[in-house]
């Protein structure tokens, strides 16, 4: 399951292109010059550092990551619209809560991106992940039923997630 | 140029004992004799010319800064005195050669004597002040060498660290004293100056220079208050005392008299103080030598007693009494030289110099009894001994004089005072030693000495009795020439024969004679008298007045060196204080006339917090970790505020510095405590706040009086030229790879040279590490969180690229290598503190060090490749290229520069930040283990 | 159109003004660490993207074939570190057991949590959940 | 239009880096102190951000880049010493 | 604005000084860095201050002086090469002298020990 | 284009990197001989450029290319080449000392000693103010590393004060800096020298706050009172070599007030000129004095030589007060000679300490070293030297700065001070001696024989004083030519920044 290095002057792809996007974002254009620093740039960056990363398992579905990336994105903003509703609410009819959230998907990169969107979204900051990996304890800000909330992490993140790396 | 070989001879016959040394005693003696032989020979040769009234003179230049030649003179005066020096020290050769015992270091003893002849050759021949200031002080450290050559004894050390004390501080004096007369003649050539005595006299500075040069004089002569260290210096080697006793050293004081007698003398002030010095110090020395016992004591204040004599002689200021006076410097070395070896002698054979234990020697050792006591009777001043004319003369001298206005009665009673005491211990170092009974248990059972031992007395003592029989033949030219360079002209008439008539001074002799020996007759109510003062012994009170000294050195330098750091910080801020505000009061207008630019809202709210979390940091200063953060949000503010007044490449280089500079006292924190106690006592923190508010309050008074002033820069130039010159729109990043890039590369060196010295530090530190936090909890396990882990890992090639787009840009946008550099850094570091130590180390197999070598190398490199184009170090290079497709692009040198500027940067600080963070990992389970 | 470019851009900082403020608020106004935790990583992160929005439509639209999208990466990088800098923190109460406020649930878990073990009792909960959803 | 906006927002911007100080120097916990420097940080990025605008000027994008990055580098090394005392190991 | 700038380094330094004052070595480093702020800034505004002016040839009309900021940026670097010394050098100092005090000894007439002390 | 002046900057830094990298960096012997021949192609780079400057006249080197007061630029006038070749000497005789054995108790020794040579001449060479303060930091980065060579609690300790009081010291620089920045508009010293007289008067009073600051670094670096308390532990502490090598730093501050006391606030600055004196008068009296109380406390040989350093640190304060042309001279001489002898000194205090077992150089009764009569007759020259005693260069000196007082006032001061605190220095120094070799409590034959290259190194820098006296007309001829120069604004100034039009901007 683990991405093995596929080609050897080419170590990490998807970091390749990755950093030759933000080439081309950090310098606002698209002019040839920049274009060929940037390919250099994205394929020397990798290969300097692909020592000193972890093997992570590999992403299989490019177009449910991005329409991952937009519900998250989503979500956010209506998580804000909540939390500032909240904040700038009534405290006393706050009911924080920490849960203990069980967790099916496994390694690394996926379970600290589950980490990321939960910490993200409606009222939720992931705090700890247990030694086994089988738990992430989770804070929300106010929670009306446990179960609910574990169901509803579980559903909208956590199932896309595995499909996006296929575990 | 002869005259250079007299002292040079001795001078080179340093080396002649140290390499003889090996080959025997006698040879040993016999090299060393060589070099001053023939510079006696040589002198000799030059006697017609001296005796002529011709001064010959010798020079070469060597320091014109100084006014100072080497330069040599033979007058009359020196001529006397290198012959003293020269002919004495033969016979001191001779007879050290039998005195000193096989245990003695010979050839260590003869160089020493050699320095100290040269440096006494060079006092009397030279031309020059400041060279025979060279040449007395010359004499104190090579006289030290002497005296302390029996080093293994106490009194040997301490005697001879007194000798060179005194006569070192006195030669300190002389040395501003000579510097003084040199300022009023206007040269140190000592031709000149005695020329010049008129000038001199009536200078306003002539009081001060007389003074200076006098303690200087007094000093070597043992004069009264100055004589104590002349009995200490007894401990030395016998053939020391007789040469530095007799007619070297000591004389040094007297010769220098004499030398300045026509720049110095006549004046009243000079009468007085020499005469009632030579006075005072005649008299005490006669009366004190008759209440030692010891032989070498009683002689040592007896020639404390002579030099008295002859300085009063010098003092009185007449032309005849100056004559007697040289003529009793030759007298007195003849016969105390004599005495000294004498007494040398009996040291030798018998084991001791007490003498009340010496008695009746005359059966053991008459013919060394009949020497000394002819050289003692000289000395009491018996007729047909030289010792008598010199006295005749000296009281005549006091009869005519009348330096004291109507007391100038006293003197000739003084001195008949102490003519009767010298007689009366010349009297008693004949008597006590050669008669009077039995010796007392003795060490040694005494018996003649060796017989060459005995020929320089034989050839002193036959002197005496010479000049004392046919005065005129044997010394008439030699005193003439001498008291003719003395008096600086004509001599007037003397008369150098035995009898005179009877006169005055006659009479004065004979009662001097009669009551010395009624004196001694009665010597033991004297000693009784004597016996109820408490004796104070000059060593003793020199050594508690040193002791005093260092204990009062020591309780000063205590009192402000405390060792504490918070002081010396205080007064360097106290000096910073004064030395900035007593300027910043005269000022007049504080504001200039330029116009401030306007306030807002958001930058009084952003100073507001810059304020408070300054003031925090120091209010919260004990709780380390909070001052941190406070600390932190003074940083940020100040990089806000540079990017806000137009320095956004300040701002960036701030904002990566402040996050290496919070790591890294993070790391610090660990093996810190992490909290500061409470010290100070509330005085003491109103004290700090008062100075640091008042270098505050300066500080800013002087920043804003600055920044209202408008101002003349040379900044233009820079602008006008960053793009046409240096190839690059950042004007900041073209002055620091370009216009200044000397401070650049200055710059990473400094920090290079840190990292090398960081590593140096930890590489043998010892840490001690809290097992938990600052409320006692335990660490947590998890030393390396996951998703920090794995989120970090994502981070580095973006930061890198981050790195590499801030890099490339700094020429002509914010940025640059050094930025570029310390955002790799931080990036790595990340992962350092991501993944820990162990897990980075097989992954990044990068030298530190070597990088550190190599990014200073780059940009030094970078530099003298200028060279090749025949530019000074640094010059740039850049040109625009244009290729098809890509269109045109620059490159320059300076991005080279920068790139070692970057490498360096990067190396430096993960040597710092990661040799830091190994430094626990070996001993981390140790620690867990306790818990 | 640059009135509404100036209106869209001004909506923008507006959002994101806001929002920077309501997670300050958040900061100080809510009772315990793990409740203020919430505010600035949520609403602060959103706010910053409203107003690097808001600069990136101002500085593409203002001149003509010149495109400002490296606002882009800032909003990128913050919405990946902002949920592990929270995560951080929040591992660092756990850890320090900082007190909650009373009525908070699930208190009970901030032992395991704080030393990374799974949560005993609430185990068979957590099993009985799964086999609810399945 | 825009510049009084931008004057509002930066306004709105400094009133909460005054909240966040006030939290910093409240506490009560090092971890409140913490949090409250973090959010500072990701102020100043605003700050910086609308002084970009008010001045229409790019020049300031790095800082706020750079500050971005390393606030985060910052807060997780602070973290760290909570945990674990030794940030490095 | 001059006034408020002149005010902050005023404030900086005092606290600065009174910091490096202290006796335990990690609020004298911390004096230190407070004063580096002090003098950053002190150097920086001898160019005057000016806003909107940055000295990138062809962004504005009116430049700021670059010269003090590329001083600044000089005595930043070298500023932390000094603190990272003294910092690692008070850690040494710990090792070794057993204490933080910046006299490697606690006088004696302070009541309170160095409790941390192992 | 002769790319001399910048040699001696240079060069040790190549020297002392390359000494970093393989293949020299692999073994100490390679290292060894490196730094020697390093140090040796130094002394012959430093004679050629004094021989230069003295024969040709003052050198200046742009930097980059750029004119002054634009870019940074090296002046080699005579005095600073003199002194660029007196640290390359001390450079050799500290890296020859640590060969045998010195060198390997810590790490990168010989790269630090060069690379402290590199910030030394750095700083006797600059002609800009702001480079100046570098290259303090150079030095001062490089003396921190190697103050610390070796270890030990003392080390650590003298290091913590030595380091703060210097990281103190190079803020208030920078603040001196600025002002001047702020109120000339330029770093290069010949150019401040030039638009000082233009300020009007009230300006003219913040670059006097400036110039008093300056006086305040400097006089922290060359230990003048009050700021003197880092100077005797630091150096009591410090390894032999390392002590002797700092004996130059204390000079790097004498030689920077007189390039900037002189020059800029020379002859020419109107209200400002030699406004330093006033201040300087009183400190180099209470230098000389504090500097004698420590000589007569000292309890053992380091901290006696450290404060004869304090001494000759008064007396060329003295010269700096007296302000003339011809003080100038005589202090340069005097300046030579202290810091050949007292280097000296400090390695013949290691040589002792390593032969009299426990009680190391402290005055008390030990017993007999090994090879007494060798040490002690080093010893002799030295402290003979050091007391300014003829016939060795120290009394040359003294009487060049006795001279050279030359109002009543000053003479009376100077000469009391001066001849005082010698006296008081004869007095600790044959204290000292005679208790370290003559009071023998036992003698045996335990302890390490002197090295070889311990001696060459000791003899070397002991040499230099007699042929100082030897060669005293020569001498005294450059550092005459040097004060000259330095007080001539025709040479220290106009020459220095040729043929500009000065197109000043303004704020
Ligand atoms: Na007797
Ligand atoms: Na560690």
């Amino acid at each position: 399951m683990l991405a093995k290095p596929r080609f050897r002057w080419l170590p990490m792809p998807y970091h390749s292109i990755l950093l030759f996007v933000t080439w081309l974002l950090l310098n606002n254009t698209v002019a040839p010059g920049h274009l060929v620093l940037g390919a250099f740039l994205a394929w020397g960056i990798p290969m300097l550092t692909s020592g000193l990363s972890h093997p992570q398992p590999a992403l299989h579905k490019p177009i449910k990551t991005l329409r991952y990336a937009l519900m998250v994105l989503g979500d956010i903003v209506t998580a804000n619209l909540e939390v500032a509703r909240q904040v700038l609410g009534p405290l006393d009819q706050l009911h924080p809560a920490l849960v203990a959230l069980p967790l099916d998907i496994e390694g690394d990169l996926p379970i600290t991106l589950l980490a990321s969107t939960v910490s993200l979204t409606p009222g939720t900051v992931s705090s700890e992940v247990s030694q086994c990996r089988k738990f992430l304890y989770i804070h929300a800000l106010t929670m009306k039923d446990e179960a609910e909330l574990i169901a509803t992490i579980k559903q909208r993140y956590e199932k896309p997630l595995m499909e996006i790396f296929s575990c | 140029m002869s005259l250079f070989w007299i002292p040079l001879l001795p001078a080179l016959g340093v080396l002649a004992p140290i390499f003889s040394d090996r080959f025997g005693r006698t040879s040993c003696a016999f090299a060393t004799a060589a070099a001053p032989a023939l510079a006696l020979l040589m002198l000799l040769f030059k006697a017609p010319a001296v005796f002529r009234g011709e001064t010959l003179i010798a020079s070469v230049e060597w320091v014109p800064a100084l006014g100072m030649q080497l330069s040599f003179r033979l007058d009359g005066l020196a001529f006397l005195f290198a012959l003293l020096i020269l002919g004495i020290g033969l016979l001191i050769i001779l007879y050290a050669r039998y005195y000193l015992s096989s245990k003695d270091s010979m050839g260590k003893f003869y160089a020493y004597l050699m320095l100290f002849m040269t440096a006494m050759l060079g006092i009397v021949l030279s031309n020059n002040l400041i060279q025979l200031w060279m040449f007395w002080e010359m004499t104190s450290i090579s006289s030290f060498l002497l005296i302390s050559f029996w080093h293994n004894k106490t009194e040997g050390r301490k005697g001879a660290r007194m000798a060179l004390t005194v006569t070192g501080a006195g030669g300190l004096a002389l040395l501003a004293g000579l510097i003084l007369i040199g300022k009023i003649v206007g040269s140190y050539d000592l031709e000149v100056v005695l020329q010049n005595g008129d000038l001199i006299r009536n200078s306003s500075l002539y009081p001060v220079a007389l003074g200076l040069v006098l303690l200087g004089a007094f000093t070597k002569s043992a004069q009264f208050p100055f004589h104590f260290w002349l009995p200490h210096a007894m401990a030395a080697p016998t053939p020391v005392s007789a040469y530095l006793h007799s007619a070297t050293m000591v004389k040094a004081g007297i010769f220098l008299m004499a030398r300045f007698y026509p720049a110095l003398a006549g004046t009243e002030l000079w009468v007085i103080v020499v005469t009632l010095t030579g006075l005072a110090t005649l008299l005490l020395g006669a009366y004190t030598a008759l209440f030692k016992h010891d032989l070498k004591g009683l002689l040592a204040y007896s020639t404390i007693s002579h030099l008295g004599l002859i300085t009063l002689l010098l003092g009185m200021g007449t032309e005849l009494a100056a004559i007697a006076g040289i003529f009793h410097i030759i007298n007195h070395a003849t016969f105390k030289a004599s005495l000294f070896m004498a007494a040398g002698i009996i040291d030798h054979e018998t084991g001791t110099r007490d003498m009340r234990r010496l008695n009746g020697l005359w059966k053991f050792m008459p013919h060394t009894a009949t020497l000394a006591m002819v050289a003692a009777a000289s000395m009491a001043g018996v007729p047909l001994l030289n010792g008598f004319l010199s006295k005749e003369m000296f009281f005549a001298e006091t009869l005519l004089q009348h330096t004291l206005g109507s007391l100038s009665w006293m003197i000739p009673v003084l001195a008949t005072l102490a003519a009767i005491f010298s007689v009366a211990y010349s009297l008693r170092f004949i008597h006590d030693v050669f008669f009077n009974g039995e010796p007392i248990d003795l060490p040694k059972t005494p018996h003649e000495p060796p017989r060459y031992m005995k020929v320089p007395i034989e050839i002193l003592v036959g002197l005496c009795l010479l000049v004392g029989i046919f005065p005129a033949f044997i010394v008439g030219g030699l005193l003439h020439s001498a008291s003719y360079a003395v008096l600086g002209g004509e001599v007037p008439y003397y008369s150098l024969s035995i009898w005179h008539g009877f006169n005055l001074a006659l009479v004065m002799s004979i009662v001097a004679m009669f009551l010395g020996v009624v004196i001694y007759h009665n010597r033991r109510k004297l000693f009784k008298f004597q016996s109820q003062f408490p004796e104070t012994d000059a060593k003793l009170v020199f050594e508690r007045l040193i002791q005093c000294m260092v204990r009062g050195s020591v309780r000063i330098q205590q009192f402000f060196e405390n060792g504490s750091l918070q002081r010396y910080l205080f007064l360097l801020f106290m000096m910073v204080a004064v030395f900035s505000a007593k300027p910043m009061l005269q000022l007049i207008n504080t504001a200039g006339d330029r116009p401030e630019l306007p306030l807002n809202g958001i930058a009084i709210t952003l100073a507001v917090i810059l304020i408070f979390s300054a003031v925090a940091t120091v209010i919260w200063h004990r709780q380390r970790y909070i001052s941190l953060l406070t600390l932190s949000v003074v940083g940020l503010v100040v990089s806000v505020a540079f990017a806000y007044f137009s320095a956004p490449d300040l701002a960036l280089t701030q904002l990566s510095v402040e996050v290496v500079t919070v790591i890294l006292l993070m790391l610090a924190l660990f093996f810190l405590p992490q909290q500061t106690p409470k010290e100070s006592s509330p005085s003491r923190v109103a004290r700090d706040l008062g100075i640091a508010a008042l270098i505050g309050g300066v500080f800013a008074t002087l920043n804003y009086a600055i920044m209202t002033r408008s101002g003349i820069s040379i900044s233009d130039f820079f602008i006008d030229n960053s793009k046409p010159g240096g190839g690059g729109t950042n004007a900041v990043n073209v002055i620091l790879v370009d216009f200044r890039g000397f401070d650049t590369f200055g710059e990473i060196l400094v920090l290079g040279i840190a990292a090398l010295g960081i590593f140096k530090l930890i590489n043998r530190m010892k840490v001690s590490m809290p097992s938990g936090d600052i409320k006692g909890r335990n660490w947590t396990k998890d030393s390396h969180p996951m998703i920090l882990r794995t989120v970090s890992q994502s981070l580095l090639p973006l930061a890198l690229l981050v790195s590499a787009y801030i890099f490339l840009r700094g020429h002509n946008m914010p940025g640059g290598g050094f930025i570029a550099g310390l955002i790799t850094a931080v990036a790595i570091i990340l992962q350092y503190i991501a993944h820990g130590v162990d897990w980075i180390k097989p992954r990044l197999k990068i030298n530190y060090q070597w990088a550190i070598a190599i990014g200073v190398l780059i940009s030094a490199v970078t530099g003298v490749g200028s060279w090749l184009f025949d530019r000074p170090f640094l010059t740039s290079w850049f040109d625009y290229f244009h290729l098809p497709w890509i269109g045109e692009f620059e490159l320059a040198s300076a991005i080279a520069f920068d790139l070692g500027v970057y490498i360096t940067v990067v190396a430096a600080t993960l040597l710092i930040l990661a040799n830091l963070g190994k430094l626990t990992t070996t001993h981390r389970p140790t620690v867990e283990e306790k818990r | 159109m640059n009135f509404i470019l100036e209106l869209v851009v001004s909506i923008f900082l507006l959002i994101g003004g806001g929002f920077i403020l309501v997670g300050s608020i958040g900061l100080m106004r809510l009772p315990d660490f793990m409740m203020r935790l919430h505010a600035p990583t949520k609403a602060t992160t959103l706010g910053m993207g409203g107003l690097l929005i808001a600069s990136m439509i101002l500085f593409t639209l203002r001149e003509p074939g010149h495109i400002s999208v490296h606002e882009l990466l800032i909003t990128i990088f913050l919405f990946i570190t902002a949920p592990v800098s929270a995560h951080m923190m929040a591992k660092t109460a756990l850890h320090q057991k900082l007190k909650m406020i009373s009525r908070t649930r699930g208190q009970e878990l901030i032992d395991p949590a704080s030393q990374q073990l799974a949560p005993k009792q609430s185990l068979e909960q957590g099993n009985d959940g799964v086999s609810v959803k399945s | 239009m825009l510049s009084f906006t931008v004057i509002v927002v930066s306004i709105m911007v400094v009133v909460a880096l005054i909240l966040n100080l006030w939290r910093l120097f409240a506490g009560p916990d090092l971890a409140d102190r913490l949090l409250a420097l973090d959010t500072m940080y990701i102020n100043s990025i605003a700050l910086i951000i609308l002084l970009g605008i008010w001045l229409g000027s790019t020049l300031y994008f790095e800082a706020a880049l750079l500050i971005a990055m390393l606030g985060f580098v910052s807060t997780a090394a602070l973290c760290k010493y909570l945990l674990r005392g030794d940030i490095i190991e | 604005m001059e006034m408020l700038f002149a005010l902050c380094v005023g404030v900086l330094t005092t606290c600065g000084v009174f910091m490096i004052l202290r006796s335990r070595t990690f609020p004298v480093v911390i004096g230190l860095t407070l004063l580096g702020y002090a003098v950053n800034l002190f150097l920086f505004s001898t160019g005057r201050l000016s806003i909107n002016s940055a000295a990138i040839i062809g962004s504005t009309t009116e430049y700021a002086d670059p010269l003090p900021q590329a001083l600044v940026l000089t005595a930043i670097v070298i500023g932390f090469a000094m603190t990272a010394f003294v910092v690692i050098l008070a850690m040494r100092g710990r090792g070794d002298l057993g204490n933080d005090h910046v006299d490697g000894r606690i006088p004696e007439h302070s009541s309170l020990s160095d409790k941390e002390r192992k | 284009m002769s790319h001399l002046v910048v040699l001696p900057f240079l060069l040790p830094i190549f020297g002392g990197l390359l000494l970093l990298l393989p293949p020299i960096q692999n073994a100490l012997n390679h290292q060894r001989i490196f730094a020697i021949f390093t140090s040796i192609l130094l002394i012959l780079v430093s004679a050629t450029l004094l021989h230069t400057s003295y024969t040709q006249g003052t050198q200046l080197y742009m930097l980059g290319g750029w004119q002054p007061p634009f870019g940074i630029a090296l002046v080699a006038d005579p005095l600073a080449s003199l002194l660029v070749l007196l640290t390359a000497i001390l450079g050799l005789a500290a890296i020859l000392f640590a060969c045998s054995g010195d060198d390997e108790t810590g790490m990168y020794y010989h790269t630090l000693i060069l690379l402290l040579i590199a910030g030394v001449n750095g700083a006797f060479l600059t002609g800009d103010l702001f480079n100046l303060f570098v290259c303090f930091e150079i030095l001062l980065i490089a003396s921190y590393a190697l103050l610390v060579h070796g270890g030990g609690k003392h080390k650590t300790q003298a290091s913590l004060h030595y380091v703060i009081l210097n990281l103190v010291g190079s803020s208030i620089f920078l603040i001196a800096l600025g002002i001047l920045y702020g109120m000339l508009g330029t770093l290069n010293i010949a150019d401040m020298a030039r638009k000082l007289p233009l300020l009007t008067e009230d300006d003219q009073l913040l670059v006097k706050v400036a110039g008093l600051l300056l006086l305040v670094v400097f006089g922290l670096k060359s230990a003048m009172l009050p700021l003197h308390f880092w100077l005797p532990r630091t150096y009591a502490s410090a390894s032999a070599p390392v002590a002797a090598m700092f004996a130059i730093m204390t000079k790097v501050g004498i030689y920077s007030i007189f390039r900037v006391h002189t020059v800029i606030f020379g002859e020419n600055a109107g209200n400002l000129a030699f406004m330093a004196q006033y201040w300087l008068w009183p400190i180099a009296i209470l230098t000389l004095f504090m500097g004698a109380v420590g000589a007569l406390a000292s309890s053992n040989l380091r901290l006696l030589t450290a404060n004869m350093i304090l001494i000759s640190i008064g007396t060329l304060l003295v010269g700096t007060a007296i302000a003339s042309e011809q003080a100038a001279g005589a202090s340069f001489y005097y300046l030579l000679h202290t810091t050949f002898v007292s280097a000296a000194m400090f390695l013949i205090a290691d040589l002792i300490s390593r032969q009299r077992g426990k009680a190391e150089d402290r005055f008390v009764q030990a017993r007999q070293m090994k090879q007494r009569d060798l040490l002690a007759g080093l010893f002799f020259i030295a402290a003979v030297a050091m007391v300014g005693m003829p016939p060795l260069s120290g009394f040359i000196g003294k009487a060049l700065l006795l001279q050279s007082a030359d109002s009543g006032a000053a003479m009376l001061w100077s000469w009391s001070a001066i001849l005082l605190a010698g006296l008081a220095a004869i007095i600790a120094l044959s204290r000292a001696g005679t208790t370290l070799f003559w009071r023998v409590s036992s003698i045996n034959d335990e302890g390490e024989k002197v090295p070889t290259a311990k001696l060459i190194a000791i003899v070397m820098l002991l040499s230099c004083s007699p042929l100082m006296v030897i060669f005293a007309g020569p001498i005294t001829a450059v550092t005459t030519t040097a004060a000259a120069v330095l007080h001539d604004p025709a040479l220290s100034v106009d020459a220095l920044l040729p043929t500009i039009t000065q197109q000043l901007g303004g704020y």
